[in-house]
């Protein structure tokens, strides 16, 4: 097992589910790369398929969806659309490590935390179980929590924010270096979310990941990630350095949101918010743009034609007003 | 103009014979709405802002203390004689889905109360048509496409905007928002805090809104009064941005370092709070509530429970005082209300982030 | 009238060639695991003739009610005047634990009876035909005398009729100064009142007794039990033991008719008493291997009995028209097509005795034959009307003939589905209910709550006991202390209403209320005019219309034992149990 | 440990209360019932030949074991017996202990429905699995189907549709009690092996009805699981198949324990139909007898003893569930 | 006006929305149309049946129970009486006394669950209390007892009795319901709003749990077949001449049903018309399950 951090390239990905009115796709044509060792934000608003891309790293996409096209090359895996199998098993865990949306949830309740560290440690192969026990509580040790005790509790005597933790450590316990955290933390509170970021930061830089975050909320990835990425609508309409993005976003969606959050200083009066509504699976438009319709800079050429993704340097943005004028520019 | 003085709530778990457990969900507190105003509550996650909430709307009895809507006191009417003076206070729930009846359409849902507004004040059934439209444009919506419409049908922003029509049916004098906007997507959330902003100054409607991102709270009512809330106790108040600007708890003060940064386009605050440990609601309830967690924390705080006091500049010449800010600086910023908190060792301290732009 | 027992005059060979003999108890559905062998215990794992053994075996003959085959007695002699009987004991009778029977047993089994109710032994001040005193002769022989302030005909059976278990485990059971209590007690009083009640707190003792072991004079003693079977094995010190066939017997399951239905077809059974079966079901039993139906009489028929206190059923020709209207041999065919014969008369005797009782006479009465001509001339001289094909109340009311039967006796149902088809077809409306249960039925048809119900009748042989069905306490008369009161329709249990006085075609008035009572005490000879006389009266004035006489059909098997009664014979009325302690069943060589 | 305790002697208070007004109730029933039992017993006794004088005595013999005095004092007399669990004496089982009468029919309720159950509840359960699994394909949609059909279906028709079949048109199997008599008692191959045979078609009618319920309630509890996060989360950390089916299994079984704990009561007091038709012995036959018979002490104690059986099951059921359920176990309430 | 929108647009629209949805959902699997048609092959059998034949069935005495023939499908019954005519004739009572049941177990089930949940405190707890003793006491035991002192005189009565001892389980259902549905912003609501308890209970409540209440109707329905038909089996009621149950009893205890071949088609008459009456029932609860489901109502 490599002890560096992996890369991944996603390439072309879609993702398509079933449904009465057909396989419509929940992420469409994206492509991504990670960097090794950075740490990569994802930010969208509900539905606009980021668990769908997380799952996708792990081919993990839940029927009725699929991976319809499109490649994941991790370094040290290869493309892990076409594992199967054994071999798929053994890299979740072992290479990638899942930080579940729902980490709240993550835990069989009826088994002490411990003993499903164990399953764990069993299903790939680890003979060395006090080790694993020994690494588990380390880490925890390095989250602020008292691992021998978490690992003798059962999922409802712990906290949120500690069992948010143990889905971390799970991931990490065997080593994993990529790690994907989908909504590390919705649903807990300011404080315990704070230390959760922390945490995450920390964790990455000491052990030398490579990190996805997930997540809806801006403020999250502007704490912890390098590179920020933007989905809407199943399409990744912009993605660059954090700073940079934030900065000075380029795609209207991306100035659009920034602007929508209340700051706690300066004039209120500035936030401004989003006309229209975010698509869902059905009503995200078939072709086109899949933001024209709430979009300042529509123009003819977004009813029809899907902008593509243009680098400009570090920044990708795939908008057509912005690529005109990147143009024009240039 | 709605004041409560010293509510307590404790819930008591049943469902255990022998091990009923209590649960202290408010312990006394004051807090004074003015007609048209604005009042936020902000706190960690259950330290009672939602009983708060209920407790005002009328939906929660409370166990102690004294509530008065315009003046008149609450505690000695019967549940009956109570109706009509909640009912000019109005909630609006935190999830949209729920808070509307999945099997009625949207001209149903508003048919019924507009109903019983009629028959209370003698209007004929045309009005109530009208009415339905009205508060339906006043949120924002257009009645012709709405009306005939099932909740599922329409999007999370659209429902929550017809929660608060549905509120407007019955001219209340004031809304509960609590959470109202934490299940609503990113880019909508705005939209409802500007139409609850913009009730207040159409309709005069007071708007106490509940949340944990205190940024939301200040986009409702800038010149409202903020309240922390932190184990069914009060520990600062004040005018919203004094609060959010110069925070003397250290409680607050954990909260407004908890916010995350905007890199790129905000500073961090140079002193951020970080409580030693995380909460734990079965802590002791000695001395001062935040002590354990607290970093700052004294001989007498184990010891003694602070209690709401208006912030003196004097008081900041304790041992912990960091940043020496000038009395009169002080004074100017509590303009009307005074900042009031509950600890004994205050101070201020610089937590928040500041755009780059005024740093 | 006295007949000498046969003593065990052993034809040497025969018997014990060992085998299973398979019976099932009809009395008795669902023989209880934990019931003592106490003959007494109505639950309890005594089993008539295999190892419960009675003094004498009644034979239930068709007019003599002291007739018997020897049990323990091995002889009798009953005094001419019916004031005693003198029972001497099978010389070689022993308990199976190897003790001999002796006359102190039997006092000790007669004593027992007092308690728990007995017709011979009851402590009712004034009842008839009561021992007044049991006598050790020696110790084989016992006699017993009759109370002659009110003697009964039936004295010796009521004698002989009784159990007898050994005294060296039973006696605890009776205190010492048990006899002069049991007189005390049959005379009036405060004192006689506190007797009596310790003598039945003694009868409930006897009830709840269990033996530790089964100790038997009979052929078998009782090997073990389960829920609903039981098994016993051969009695080698049974006093005619060389003459018992099979080694064991073993008493199956048994809860439902069904249960028995599917064993006799199967051929399982060497022998069951009757059960009802319908066609198809007894032609498949007849088509089992060896299966053999023996048919004999059996003292009882069914009438559908009137509440004369209601209106219509108080005009006997309503009553006389229901009578023709009703086809008594489809009811039966329908009914109990195997366990009955279509009454010929409505007499209230069984026909099997009535032509013993009233020879050339029988023919002479009224057989109402299926006739609506004249059920229809009947009801018109009634004065019911018929209206558009329904008949009507004279009034013009109009009028359902409502049949009750208890819930579970599955033949009266279906006769009285039967009768109520037959009914509306000739423009009766007519229904059918039930009663939750033969307790409940008995208990509402006697406080006058029904119309019309079935009743058992015609209950032999004894002759007071046949008519005393349709003259008895049921409808007004009662017989104390030989003494025949009549109380009003409604009272005292009076529901069927009759009339107390009857003017009878051919006899004049009578009274048959007290012509019954005549019975009690009357001989053969006395008796036979007195029949007569009933009869008319029953036939011309139908208090129940006799619907089918019983017929005692038995199960038995040749495959395995050869040796049964032979059609019509009297044993038949006895258990098997006795027909193979008499030596009769020989295993099939 | 402490929380279990208090659940217990909370639900034994409940339990005792619950019992007590059963009895009661059961009391009352039983004493208002029409029909005079003494005054039938003699009518029944003059019917089948006896002397009218004779047969009252003989019944005023056979019911001195009726209760005496007023309704009151019989009530509390046979409260005051119950707590020394005596139910009172059987009057068709001659004077005996009405609890050793029903202690004798209660083993061969047991056994057949312990085996029935038992037998239901693991193929149902694996059934059940199976039919989660193949929801959304046919043999999914036939298990379902018919495992409701067999839910729905009345025992009766089961039991009488088996009896028609397996004891009538091809007699291989018997259906008149527990064991053939020939048998000694004891650990022998005969005794057993009749035992064994006896008891087939009462335990597969027991089986049969009770297996519907399992399957569907196993289908519903595998599927409700299967959307649990911890399994989606259990896959996504590489865990092996069969792991992560034990975690599905032990989740799933769960509240399914409870119910066969709760099945367990009930089944005792549906045994009516069964024991009627297959003539086995036990409570239902018992009861249903007591009633004919109107044996009014046996009767209430069958249904008091059916009742009670019933409140065991339910404490039982929970203390089960709180030891399985780490949840329960700690003291928090999971669910009303 | 007001009265209108209400009325004829949106209510129709729904309307007809629904249908289509109920129509789609049947045809997704033809078993559940079976089962639908079987349902209303009940009820027609259970009105009009008894219609087609005299009041006082044909008999033949000399043909008692026979085996199924042309003339007489499944064969005749002790009287000699054709066993389907029996079936159909049947029905009536039955069915009635089942209906009387699921009316009286669904309307004293949801109405004290409804109180129940919605009133909380103390009426709660007694009701509830009252609810698990009920459901503690076995059912058919307590029907054996209570048919000694019962005199189950007609269906009505029947139905009556089977539905006082029925409801528990649905209280406790709607009960559990109805406190979830508490839960839910809208009746908070609507009680925020000052709408009358009434208004809450009919138009909020009740509408949102129809769907369940109309399944456990069906499931009544079959409860209250089940117990009646048992207890004419085990012969414990006032005899019926024309009842399911009846048939079961005197073919099985009278006419040896289960010892002669013979008389089967007497026994299967009832049994078959149990089992298709299950199966319907079955049927058609699997696709009501699916109509009412509102995730299936979104699309
Ligand atoms: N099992 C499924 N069947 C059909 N559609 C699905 C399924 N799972 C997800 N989708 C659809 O795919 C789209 C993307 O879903 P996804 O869960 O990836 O979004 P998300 O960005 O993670 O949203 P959230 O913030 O709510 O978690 C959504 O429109 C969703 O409705
Ligand atoms: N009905 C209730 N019964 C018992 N305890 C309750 C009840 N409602 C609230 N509580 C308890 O009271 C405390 C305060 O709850 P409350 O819901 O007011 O908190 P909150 O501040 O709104 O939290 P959140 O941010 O999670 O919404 C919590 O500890 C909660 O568990
Ligand atoms: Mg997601
Ligand atoms: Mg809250």
């Amino acid at each position: 097992m490599s002890k560096v951090a992996p890369g991944v390239r996603i390439d072309g990905l879609t993702v398509v589910y079933k449904t009465p009115a057909g396989e419509l796709p929940a992420v469409r044509n994206i492509s991504l790369a990670l960097e090794p060792g950075s740490i990569t934000g994802i930010v969208g608003e509900s539905g606009s398929g980021k668990s769908t891309l997380a799952l996708s790293l792990l081919n993990a996409v839940q029927p009725p969806g699929r991976i319809a096209a499109g490649s994941v090359e991790i370094d040290g895996l290869g493309d892990v659309v076409g594992l199967q199998g054994e071999a798929l098993r053994k890299a979740r865990g072992k290479h990638i490590g899942y930080v579940f949306q729902a980490a709240q949830n993550s835990l069989n309740p009826l088994k002490t935390v411990g003993k499903q560290l164990l399953d764990l440690g069993r299903s790939h192969g680890v003979e060395d179980l006090r080790g694993l026990v020994r690494e588990a509580k380390e880490l925890l040790g390095r989250m602020g929590l008292d691992g021998a005790r978490v690992l003798d509790s059962h999922q409802h005597e712990l906290s949120g924010g500690m069992r948010q933790r143990v889905g971390i450590m799970l991931a990490l316990v065997l080593n994993a270096h990529l790690v994907v955290l989908d909504e590390p933390t919705t649903a807990l509170d300011m404080i315990t979310q704070a230390n959760i970021l922390k945490i995450v930061r920390e964790v990455h830089a000491e052990r030398g990941l490579t990190t996805l975050v997930i997540t809806h909320d801006i403020g999250v990835v502007a704490e912890v990630a390098d590179r920020l990425a933007v989905m809407y609508g199943g399409r990744l309409v912009e993605q660059g350095p954090t700073r940079e993005v934030l900065g000075a976003p380029k795609h209207p969606y991306t100035r659009g949101l920034i602007k929508a959050i209340p700051r706690l200083v300066g004039d209120i009066d500035e936030a401004r918010a989003l006309p229209g509504r975010p698509p869902t699976l059905a009503t995200v438009p078939k072709e086109g743009c899949v933001f024209r319709e709430r979009c300042p800079l529509r123009m003819d050429v977004c009813d029809t034609v899907d902008p593509d993704a243009v680098a400009d340097g570090s920044r990708v943005v795939a908008c057509h007003a912005v690529t005109v004028n990147v143009k024009e520019h240039a | 103009m709605i004041t409560g003085t010293g509510v307590v709530k404790t819930f008591k778990q049943r469902g255990k014979m022998l091990g009923a457990r209590e649960v202290r969900a408010l312990r006394g507190v004051d807090f004074a709405i003015p007609k048209g105003g604005a009042a936020s509550f902000i706190g960690e996650s259950g330290c009672g802002k939602t009983t708060l909430g209920r407790i005002i709307a009328g939906l929660e009895d409370y166990d102690e203390g004294e509530i008065l809507i315009d003046g008149v006191s609450m505690s000695p009417l019967t549940p009956k004689q109570r109706h009509p003076h909640f009912r000019k206070i109005q909630m609006i729930h935190q999830d949209p889905y729920s808070a509307l009846n999945p099997t009625r359409t949207i001209h149903q849902t508003l048919y019924a109360p507009l109903s019983l507004r009629a028959r209370q004040t003698g209007r004929p059934g045309s009005w109530i048509d009208e009415r339905a439209a009205e508060v339906l444009s006043l949120v924002g919506l257009d009645p012709g496409t709405v009306l005939s419409r099932y909740p599922h049908q329409l999007s999370g922003g659209m429902r929550q905007r017809v929660v608060i029509a549905r509120a407007l049916t019955v001219d209340p004098e004031m809304l509960v928002a609590d959470e109202a906007v934490s299940m609503i997507d990113v880019s909508l959330r705005l939209g409802i805090l500007a139409l609850l902003k913009d009730l207040r100054e159409r309709l005069g409607v007071s708007v106490l809104f509940i949340t944990h991102d205190v940024a939301t709270a200040r986009y409702v009512g800038d010149d409202g009064e903020l309240y922390v809330i932190y184990r069914g106790q009060v520990v600062e108040r004040g005018p919203v941005d004094t609060v959010i600007a110069d925070p003397v708890h250290p409680y607050t003060q954990s909260l407004l370092s908890a916010i995350p940064v905007l890199h790129g386009l905000e500073e961090p605050g140079e002193q951020p709070v970080t409580p030693l440990e995380s909460l734990d609601e079965s802590q002791s309830d000695e001395g001062c509530l935040f002590a354990r967690r607290c970093p700052f924390r004294g001989e007498r705080c184990t010891t003694e429970r602070p209690l709401l006091h208006v912030f003196s500049p004097r008081e900041n010449t304790n041992r912990h005082s960091t940043i020496g800010l000038e009395a009169d600086e002080v004074g100017l910023r509590t303009e009307g209300v005074p900042q009031e908190h509950a600890c004994f060792y205050p101070a201020r301290r610089n937590v928040i982030a500041r755009p780059m732009s005024e740093v | 009238a006295c007949s000498g027992g046969s003593t065990n005059k052993s034809s040497g060979s025969g018997g014990g060639g060992g085998g299973l003999f398979t019976t099932i108890d009809v009395n008795r559905p669902g023989i209880d695991a934990s019931g003592p062998a106490n003959p007494w215990a109505p639950k309890g794992n005594s089993f008539i003739g295999y190892n419960a053994m009675k003094l004498g075996w009644v034979k239930n003959h068709l007019t003599d009610p002291n007739q018997f085959y020897p049990g323990i007695a091995a002889s009798w002699e009953i005094a001419p005047d019916n004031s005693s009987v003198t029972i001497h004991i099978q010389p070689n009778a022993k308990w199976s634990d190897g003790k001999p029977v002796t006359a102190e047993d039997v006092k000790l089994s007669l004593g027992l009876a007092s308690t728990t109710g007995s017709t011979a032994f009851a402590i009712t001040p004034g009842a008839a035909g009561v021992a007044a005193d049991v006598q050790v002769v020696d110790d084989k022989t016992v006699k017993v005398s009759q109370d002659m302030k009110n003697p009964s005909m039936k004295f010796a059976r009521g004698v002989m009729d009784n159990w007898v278990v050994p005294a060296h485990v039973w006696s605890s059971l009776l205190p010492a100064d048990f006899w002069d209590k049991l007189k005390a007690s049959r005379s009036t009083g405060a004192e006689a009142d506190k007797d009596r009640e310790e003598i039945l707190a003694i009868g409930q003792k006897v009830l709840a007794f269990a033996p530790p072991k089964d100790v038997s004079a009979g052929p078998f003693t009782l090997e073990r039990v389960n829920p609903g079977e039981a098994l016993l094995v051969k009695n080698k010190n049974f006093y005619n033991a060389a003459q018992v066939a099979p080694a064991q017997v073993k008493f199956l399951n048994y809860s439902g008719n069904e249960q028995i239905w599917n064993y006799l077809s199967a051929g399982k059974l060497d022998h069951s008493g009757f059960v009802a079966a319908p066609t198809d079901v007894m032609t498949r039993i007849k088509n089992a291997p060896g299966s053999q139906l023996i048919k004999g009489f059996s003292p009882v028929a069914v009438g559908l009995a009137f509440n004369q206190a209601k209106k219509p059923y108080d005009n006997v020709h309503v009553r006389r028209g229901l009578a023709y209207l009703i086809d008594r041999d489809q009811v039966t065919k329908v009914a109990s097509p195997e366990g009955g014969i279509a009454a010929v008369t409505t007499s209230g005797i069984h026909q099997k005795p009535a032509q013993e009782w009233l020879g050339s006479e029988l023919s002479t009465l009224e057989p109402y034959k299926h006739d609506v001509a004249k059920a229809e001339a009947e009801f018109k001289q009634a004065g019911l009307q018929k209206k558009n094909g329904k008949w009507t109340l004279a009034d013009g009311t109009p009028w359902k003939f409502s049949m009750h039967a208890p819930a579970g006796f599955s033949d009266w149902i279906s006769a009285q589905e039967n009768i109520k088809s037959q009914l509306i077809e000739n423009g009766v409306d007519a229904e059918v209910v039930t009663v939750a249960d033969y307790p409940v039925y008995l208990e509402e048809i006697a406080a006058g709550k029904y119309d019309a119900g079935f009743w058992l009748m015609a209950l032999g042989p004894a002759p007071y006991d046949i008519f005393q069905r349709l003259y008895g306490a049921s409808n007004g008369w009662t017989n104390v202390a030989g003494k025949v009161a009549h109380s009003a329709p409604g009272k005292g249990g009076n529901w069927m209403g009759s009339a107390e006085e009857i003017d009878v075609q051919g006899v004049g008035k009578v009274n048959p209320g007290e012509l019954t009572a005549k019975l009690n005490a009357a001989t053969a000879d006395q008796a036979k005019p007195i029949m007569l006389q009933l009869a008319k009266t029953a036939n011309q004035d139908l208090p129940a219309i006799q619907l089918w006489d019983y017929v005692n059909t038995q199960f038995t098997n040749t495959s395995r034992f050869t040796g049964w009664p032979e059609q019509d014979s009297d044993l038949l009325r006895l258990p098997a149990g006795v027909w193979i302690q008499l030596g009769l069943i020989k295993a099939k060589q | 440990m402490v929380a279990i305790a208090r659940r217990l002697a909370g639900h034994l208070a409940r339990g005792i209360v619950m019992i007590l007004v059963v009895a009661t109730i059961s009391f009352f029933i039983v004493r208002s019932i029409p029909g005079d039992p003494v005054a039938a017993n003699v009518q029944k006794l003059i019917q089948s030949g006896m002397d009218p004088q004779a047969a009252e005595q003989a019944t005023r013999v056979l019911y001195g074991f009726q209760p005496k005095g007023s309704l009151w004092e019989q009530y509390t007399q046979y409260m005051a017996g119950l707590l020394h669990f005596d139910l009172g004496q059987s009057v068709t089982h001659a004077g005996a202990p009405v609890t050793q009468v029903l202690g004798e029919a209660a083993k061969w309720t047991v056994i057949p429905v312990l085996a029935g159950t038992l037998l239901s509840f693991l193929v149902g359960i694996v059934m059940g699995v199976y039919a989660a699994i193949k929801r959304s394909g046919k043999l999914g949609d036939i298990l379902a189907i018919s495992g409701s059909l067999l839910h729905g279906v009345p025992q009766y028709v089961l039991g009488l549709l088996l009896s028609a079949i397996f004891a009538t048109l091809i007699p291989i199997l018997p259906a008149d009690g527990p064991v053939d008599i020939l048998f000694e008692p004891g650990f022998n191959a005969g005794y057993i092996g009749s035992l064994v045979e006896h008891a087939v078609l009462p335990v597969l009618t027991y089986a049969l009805a009770a297996y519907g319920g399992w399957i569907l309630a196993m289908k519903s509890s595998v599927v409700t699981v299967l959307g649990d996060d911890f399994i989606l989360a259990a896959e996504l950390r590489g865990m092996k198949r069969s792991i992560i089916f034990r975690y599905i299994a032990r989740n799933a079984i769960l509240p399914l324990f409870t119910i066969l704990a709760l099945s367990l009561g009930v089944l005792l007091g549906g045994a009516v139909f069964i024991e009627r038709i297959f003539n086995y012995p036990g409570l239902g036959l018992l009861l249903l007898d007591s009633i004919t018979m109107r044996d009014y002490a046996l009767m209430g104690g069958a249904f008091l003893l059916i009742t009670v059986s019933i409140i065991v099951a339910n404490i039982i059921a929970d203390l089960f569930y709180s030891v399985i359920d780490p949840r329960v176990r700690s003291g928090e309430e999971v669910s009303g | 006006m007001s009265v209108l929108l209400e009325s004829s647009s949106t209510s129709a629209t729904m309307r007809r929305n629904f249908w289509a949805g109920v129509w789609r959902v049947m045809k997704r699997k033809p078993s559940r149309m079976v089962g639908v048609v079987l349902i209303l092959g009940f009820v027609f059998m259970g009105v009009f049946g008894p219609m087609f034949y005299p009041a006082q069935l044909d008999r033949d005495p000399n043909a008692i129970t026979r085996p199924p023939s042309w003339e007489h499908w499944l064969g005749t019954d002790d009287q000699g009486r054709d066993v389907i005519a029996l079936v159909v004739t049947g029905s009536r009572y039955v069915l009635l006394a089942a209906l009387v049941t699921a009316v009286i177990t669904v309307v004293v089930g949801a109405g004290i669950g409804l109180f129940s949940g919605f009133k909380r405190g103390r009426w709660d707890n007694v009701l509830m209390r009252l609810t698990d003793m009920k459901l503690t006491i076995p059912g058919l035991p307590l029907l054996l007892v209570l048919s000694t002192v019962w005199k189950f005189s007609s269906a009505v009565q029947m139905g009556l009795v089977l539905g006082l001892l029925s409801w528990g389980g649905v209280a406790r259902a709607v009960r559990s319901q109805t406190l979830s549905l508490r839960e839910r912003g809208f009746i908070e609501a609507a009680r925020g709003l000052g709408l009358s308890t009434t208004h809450i209970v009919s138009k909020e409540l009740l509408p949102s749990m129809a769907p369940y209440i109309a399944m456990n109707m069906l499931i009544a329905v079959t409860g209250g077949v089940y117990a009646q038909v048992g207890l004419f089996f085990l012969g414990v009621l006032p005899y019926e001449s024309n009842n399911w149950g009846q048939m079961l009893n005197t073919a099985v205890f009278r006419s040896g049903a289960l010892t002669v071949p013979s008389a089967l088609g007497f026994l299967i008459g009832p049994l078959l018309a149990i089992l298709l009456l299950t199966l319907a029932i079955v049927l058609v609860v699997d696709a009501m399950d699916e109509i009412f489901n509102p995730r299936l109502r979104e699309e």
